[in-house]
């Protein structure tokens, strides 16, 4: 089977061949579980190696929790890439996530930054649950557009609304309080980073087993065959619904997060290029592996800051021309290229050669 | 407010909608015959608007007749569409027909930034305007309003004559009707030997001219500045996505419906101006998922 | 031939009518089945049969009569609805998940049958698991148990279909074409062994077939679907003998 | 994966900061080159304003080096991009004040930009001038050590073009506004109708126009306008946004029927040539213009015009002579800094204390830092006249104020200044006038 197949995320594709070839019950569990354990022992190294980082690279620090928050919204893209459907709006919940927490530290200063994330979390899942009732009726293109339009109104409705958001600077969001204590700026850094890279790992795990769980396969399904989902008694609608809430949460969670370092929320937050910008990210990361989100954004965030050292101006150009290649010659993205080069994805997809 | 301001408003509304129109159709054509909604249609779009106003100062620096610039404005829309249309294409899309939509759609994204960074490397940031055309048809007075005759008569024309043309070429030459053959079921036309890649082809060329004919003739009008291609991508596709993506005749009512709306917004209650074609948008597909005119298509089980 | 009229009734149609256009697909259709059934229709193609089966899952809504399941109105219900009330369909082109194993495609409908929604779960450790290799074996599929539905031949497909369908535990079935595209060699095996799974889970089922070999031995009764109407409706042995029969449906 | 790419930009920036720490060894209290963080637009439209500033400052930078740097210390700059994103912009401004360990900033042109530098430089306790920035909110609602505007602010900007309004069209009854939907569009008209309330209360507003920034079509603001007739119509807009709405406005005779003010146009003059008709009037955010009445016959002014205009082929905006007064300021406070430390290199909490209270003179009348970190510029305004030499519009009718005059005391908030104005204060502010000459 060729990698190009007409599939986008050739994880599938790969673990076809894979699995046709390893019918054994007993030996494809015990590799199964060596598979698990790799991942399991990647996934610890570079939890530590993250947690370290403060002590290490303290400059990159601010630079990594950026990129964190940015990548828990890449998440939220990813559980919906998985039911095929790629949302030009979720910059929409990204932003709610940030003005929840503007409005909430300007109207209580000194506000705890756990009281803020959990606002951000209701917001954009209350959001979420609203507009995901209207746009889970629409598939592909569509989807991406109704999904466009919403995120589209609030940003229009955010610039406009001056007197309530502040127009197109946005509000600031003071520095909160972490568990009753005051920080200083370079206490408050390290103590976001902690805190964005325990929500990050969390998610990640939660994400990863939900994938998994019956109402994540359930969301391929969506992808694959809805007929089929309705025979066997499962509505589409609201297994994407479900999924649907999820990224928005998850993007709420980024964009607080993004929020609360960058001191700020603006509207900008909400412009459909910056939605775009997170399923960009997704496709350059890969979609098939939710590491793929966070390494995606760190290459994004990183070839956009270092960018301009190369040639003047050119993040953009530097940016189109990596996707462009991405998607020609390694639709599966980063984390294709990080399985090709490690040989790993042999053990992940459990071909037969890999167990020995 | 004078109790004619609905006539104004209806005026200003269609000369809006006509460059509406006529960006959008090209966007909602190639989605209907290519399957790919283009997000680098803005970029065409930006760059038709620089070429056409880069030769037409070119001609009026060098002493030419003036009326120069109106075949300047069509020639600079033809070389982008032709010459970049053809090549992204020919070189890049033609690559990606067989993949996922959602890789489609981030393709043309990639290449949307790629163009706005070049267009901002070749054309600098300070804004660019060549409105020659517009001085020269001067103004019409309507209810003691002055309108200039590029905006209220020249314009929608144009949109017309692109709109009759547009469907001429479709039901009356052989690769109109293999395009619309195309549009209508794709599989069905490919195996009655439509040589697709021709057609797609040709209305990736032609739907280009149009982002980069809709480019050319706002310049007269407006001040070209980097991210005008962001700005006018979204409309065009709220329009596109309003009528149904792909009907050609229903991207003209809703350019229309959008442009009248804005207008009286303006009139009314200008806080709306810019949401309202989102907020058209966002009602429109919520009644109607497939736009005003598109086709609900069920599956065959 | 065992007469059923006495045997409690699960799917009734009353007065089905439906036209698309100008085709005319039902005119009037009664048609019921009971506990224990296998209710075979037969008839030219295009005449309606398969719109039958979408009318009584609810994927289509007739312009006229109404659908009973057990006593109960069902009549243009969502599939899902239908489903869950224990009416599984298997199709004449296999709808499978298929991104997803033929085992997966088996467990997530067993996720749904018992409602299993833990998001933490993995859907390889419901507890059912060993029941859906159980039905793979019986009808067949073990073989291809781990292969990604996509990549299954046609006759696995239709097979797996069936599973799918088993997986829900229905009291009735409804069945496509059951064996169009598993290898003629294999169709009556494929067909002894399902017949013997329906018999056994004691599932009632109505299938669409166009090999009256098939019909004859594993149809209880048999339905003759013509013009929008039912022509006539009685045991195999009895219809498939009607000169009638012979000359409009199984000749022509 | 991840870990490559971190490790990759934490080793580059580990080394560089290795570097700054032995250069900044080796040269002990002195050190080896004075590094200037700015940021500007180079893309976007506000880089209408951002890239004609980044020449002056690369011209600015080249002339102090040329005669020895500051104090014996030559400059080096970075730029930081504002168009390109917050988070682009929060990342590599921290990376050059924590890793490059530039030693003042200047930040920023937008102000929504400003609202999160200044947080940002106190926190890292950095110097920061606002070079451009027009919201006078951040300095009068919050108390900086590290943060200071070497220009003046909205409230002045908005205010003269009003006083002179007051003083040269006395009679007008209604007015409309038109504005970019954004900070800026709107504080500048909060400010002006509040003014304008305590002044004339009997001028009617007839329209509030916010269309959306960077909007490319005005055509139904100006029908609307047409049909209202206002007597004067006010829009701080500025780049793309001014010059379409200029050239829709006199294509279709808008001019004729009402008055333009257009406090920010000084910067859209070379753009907009014979597009913008005689009798606007017209403001530069400044006594700034390239014809300064008071100024342009100074070495320093006549020199700066010649290399900025030899590099890019027009006359310096406003930008650039904020830019200007920047570098005036800085080198101002490192001479004054200096010479109280004895002669030794100033540290930056030296630098900060220097600040307060110091003069310094760019392109046009000396400013002083007032004790809030605010700077005093004075206001140019006039009118727009065709005159032989030009081919554009050049302003004549000038008056130039003294910004005292206009500014808040400190301690007091634009706004609540403003509403206790006596009925004639702006007409009576005193102003010098000059000719087109």
């Amino acid at each position: 089977m060729s990698r190009k197949s007409l599939d986008a995320f050739p994880d599938h594709a790969v673990s076809a061949t894979a699995a046709a070839e390893a019918p054994w019950p007993v030996r494809r569990r015990h590799r199964e579980k060596y598979a698990m354990n790799k991942e399991l022992l990647a996934f610890i190294i570079v939890a530590v190696l993250l947690a370290v980082v403060p002590f290490t690279f303290g400059t990159s620090t601010t630079f990594i929790a950026m990129s964190l928050a940015k990548g828990l919204a890449v998440l939220g893209i990813l559980i919906l890439l998985r039911a095929g459907q790629v949302s030009f709006g979720h910059a929409m919940y990204f932003a709610i996530g940030a003005y929840a927490a503007a409005f909430l530290s300007s109207a209580f200063r000194g506000i705890d930054m756990l009281l803020l994330i959990g606002a951000a979390i209701l917001a954009s899942g209350v959001a979420g649950a609203i507009v995901g009732i209207f746009v889970t009726r629409y598939r592909g293109i569509f989807f991406g557009m109704v999904n466009l339009a919403f995120s589209m109104v609030f940003y229009s409705i955010l610039e406009k609304a001056f007197h309530i958001t502040g127009g197109s600077d946005g509000m600031r969001i003071r520095r909160p309080t972490l568990l009753g204590m005051e920080l200083k700026r370079a206490e408050f850094d390290i103590a976001i980073y902690y805190v964005i890279l325990l929500f990050a790992l969390l998610s990640v795990w939660l994400v990863w087993r939900y994938l998994r769980s019956p109402m994540g396969e359930a969301l391929r399904a969506v992808k694959s065959n809805e007929t089929r989902l309705e025979y066997v008694g499962l509505s589409a609608k609201s297994v994407l619904l479900g999924g649907y809430i999820a990224s928005a949460v998850l993007c709420g969670i980024g964009g607080v997060f993004m929020g609360m370092v960058q001191g700020l929320a603006t509207p900008e937050h909400a412009f459909w290029t910056r939605s775009s910008e997170l399923v960009f990210i997704a496709a350059l990361g890969g979609p098939a592996h939710v590491a793929g989100a966070f390494g995606g954004t760190v290459v994004f965030e990183a070839v956009r800051t270092y960018a301009a050292a190369l040639l003047d101006d050119s993040w953009q150009l530097i940016l189109g021309v990596t996707l462009i290649v991405i998607i020609l010659w390694a639709p599966g993205g980063m984390v294709e290229l990080f399985r090709r080069l490690t040989g790993l994805d042999r053990a992940k997809t459990l071909t037969p050669e890999a167990g020995r | 407010m004078t109790p004619n301001f609905a006539v104004l408003a209806l005026l200003d509304g269609i000369a809006y909608a006509s460059l509406l129109f006529l960006v959008a159709v090209g966007l909602t054509l190639v989605f209907g015959v290519l399957g790919i909604l283009n997000i680098a249609h803005g970029s065409l779009y930006a760059i038709g608007a620089y070429v056409a106003a880069t030769l037409g100062q070119w001609l009026v620096a060098n002493g030419y007749n003036p009326w120069l610039t109106f075949p300047a404005l069509f020639a600079g829309a033809t070389v982008v569409g032709i010459a970049l249309g053809g090549m992204l294409e020919r070189f890049l899309l033609q690559r990606i027909y067989k993949k996922d939509e959602v890789l489609q759609l981030l393709v043309t994204f990639a290449v949307f930034m790629i163009l706005e960074n070049l267009q901002r490397m070749i054309w600098g940031v300070q804004p660019y305007f060549m409105s020659t055309p517009l001085n020269l048809l001067g103004n019409i007075s309507f209810l003691g309003i002055n309108y200039t005759a590029y905006q209220v008569l020249f314009l929608p024309a144009a949109a017309i004559v692109v709109l009759f043309a547009l469907r001429h070429f479709l039901r009356h030459t052989a690769i109109g009707a293999q395009i619309l053959a195309v549009t209508e079921d794709r599989e069905a036309a490919t195996s009655i030997g439509i040589n697709a890649t021709r057609v797609y082809f040709m209305t990736f060329v032609i739907g280009a001219c149009f982002a980069a004919l809709g480019g050319a003739l706002a310049t007269p009008t407006t001040s070209l500045v980097t991210g005008m291609g962001a700005n006018m991508i979204v409309l065009s596709f709220a329009v596109a996505a309003t009528a149904g993506l792909g009907q050609i005749e229903g991207a003209a009512v809703s350019a229309l419906m959008i442009g009248v709306a804005r207008a009286f917004a303006v009139y009314l209650s200008p806080e709306l101006e810019v949401i309202m074609p989102y907020l058209i948008m966002v009602l429109v597909l919520l009644v109607k998922p497939n736009g005003l005119f598109g086709k609900d298509t069920a599956r065959k089980i | 031939m065992s007469d059923y009229s006495a045997s409690p009734l699960l799917l009734q149609a009353e007065g089905l009518k439906l036209r698309f256009g100008g085709i005319i697909a039902a005119d009037g259709i009664d048609l019921s089945l009971h506990e224990g059934e296998h209710l075979a229709i037969i008839g030219p193609n295009g005449a309606g049969k398969t719109t039958f089966l979408n009318i009584c899952t609810g994927y289509l809504r007739p312009q006229g009569g109404s659908v009973r399941f057990e006593n109960r109105e069902i009549t243009a219900q969502p599939p899902r609805q239908i489903t869950r009330l224990g009416i599984a369909r298997a199709f004449q082109i296999p709808q499978l998940f298929a991104e997803q194993t033929v085992l997966e495609n088996m467990l997530l409908a067993v996720s749904v049958r018992e409602r299993h929604w833990n998001p933490l779960r993995n859907l390889h450790a419901v507890p059912e698991r060993r029941e859906m290799e159980g039905l793979l074996e019986l009808v067949g599929c073990s073989d291809v148990r781990d292969r990604v539905a996509s990549e299954l031949p046609e006759g696995k497909r239709k097979l797996a279909d069936i599973a799918i369908a088993l997986a829900l535990k229905p009291r009735v079935l409804l069945m496509d074409e059951p064996t169009s595209g598993v290898a003629s060699a294999d169709k009556f095996d494929v067909m002894e062994t399902l017949m013997n799974a329906l018999r056994q889970a004691k599932v009632s089922s109505v299938f669409v077939e166009h090999d009256m070999e098939m019909v004859s031995r594993y149809a209880t009764r048999v339905a003759v679907w013509a013009q929008g109407k039912i022509q006539t409706t009685g045991a195999p042995e009895v219809v498939l003998n009607d000169p009638d029969v012979v000359r409009n449906v199984i000749g022509g | 994966m991840i870990f490559n790419k971190l490790s990759l930009g934490g080793v580059l920036a580990a080394a560089m900061s290795a570097a700054a720490l032995t250069s900044a060894a080796w040269a002990a209290d002195k050190p080896s080159e004075l590094k200037i963080g700015i940021t500007t637009y180079s893309s976007g439209s506000a880089s209408v304003f951002g890239v004609p500033a980044r020449h002056a400052a690369e011209i600015l930078a080249e002339g102090i080096n040329a005669k020895g740097g500051i104090n014996g210390v030559p400059v080096k700059l970075y730029f930081i991009d504002e168009g390109a994103g917050l988070e682009t912009l929060m990342a590599e401004y921290r990376r050059l004040v924590e890793d490059e360990g530039v030693d003042v900033t200047f930040a920023s042109i937008s102000s929504g930009v400003c609202n999160k530098m200044a947080p940002l430089a106190e926190d890292l306790e950095v110097v920061n001038f606002m070079w451009d920035c027009g919201t006078q909110r951040i300095l009068e609602d919050d108390k900086y050590d590290y943060v200071f505007r070497t220009q003046a602010n909205a409230t002045p900007e908005v205010l003269a073009p009003l006083a002179y309004l007051l003083k040269t069209n006395p009679d007008f009854k209604t007015i409309a506004v038109v504005n970019q939907d954004y900070a800026w569009g709107r504080d500048s008209w909060e400010i002006f109708s509040n003014a304008l309330k305590t002044q004339r209360p009997d001028v009617k507003v007839v329209a509030e126009l916010f269309p959306a920034f960077g909007a490319a079509d005005f055509s139904t603001e100006v029908s609307r306008l047409q049909a209202l007739k206002p007597d004067v119509i006010l829009s701080t807009s500025w780049g793309g946004d001014l010059d379409t709405f200029v050239r829709q406005a006199k294509q279709r005779g808008l001019f004729e029927s009402s008055k333009f003010v257009l406090p920010l146009a000084e910067s859209s003059l070379q753009r907009l040539r014979d597009d913008l008709p005689e009798g606007v009037i017209v403001g530069a955010r400044g006594d700034h213009y390239f014809l300064h009445p008071e100024t342009r016959n100074d070495e320093k002014f006549k020199a700066f015009n010649e290399k900025f205009k030899e590099r890019t082929g027009e006359y310096p905006i406003y930008s650039a002579a904020h830019m200007v007064q920047a570098f005036a300021a800085l080198e101002a406070v490192y001479d004054k800094a200096i010479k109280a430390n004895g002669g030794e290199w100033p540290t930056k909490e030296q630098i900060a204390e220097a600040m307060i209270g110091l003069n310094f003179k760019g392109l046009g009348r000396p400013l002083v830092i007032r004790e809030d970190g605010q700077a005093i510029e004075a206001q140019l305004v006039g009118t727009t006249a065709k005159r032989d030499g030009y081919d554009f519009k050049v302003i004549d009718q000038m008056e130039i104020y003294d910004g005292k005059d206009l500014m808040a005391p400190v301690g007091e908030k634009s706004l609540a200044w403003i509403s206790k104005f006596k009925a004639d204060f702006l007409s009576k502010v005193p102003a010098t006038p000059y000719r087109h000459q």
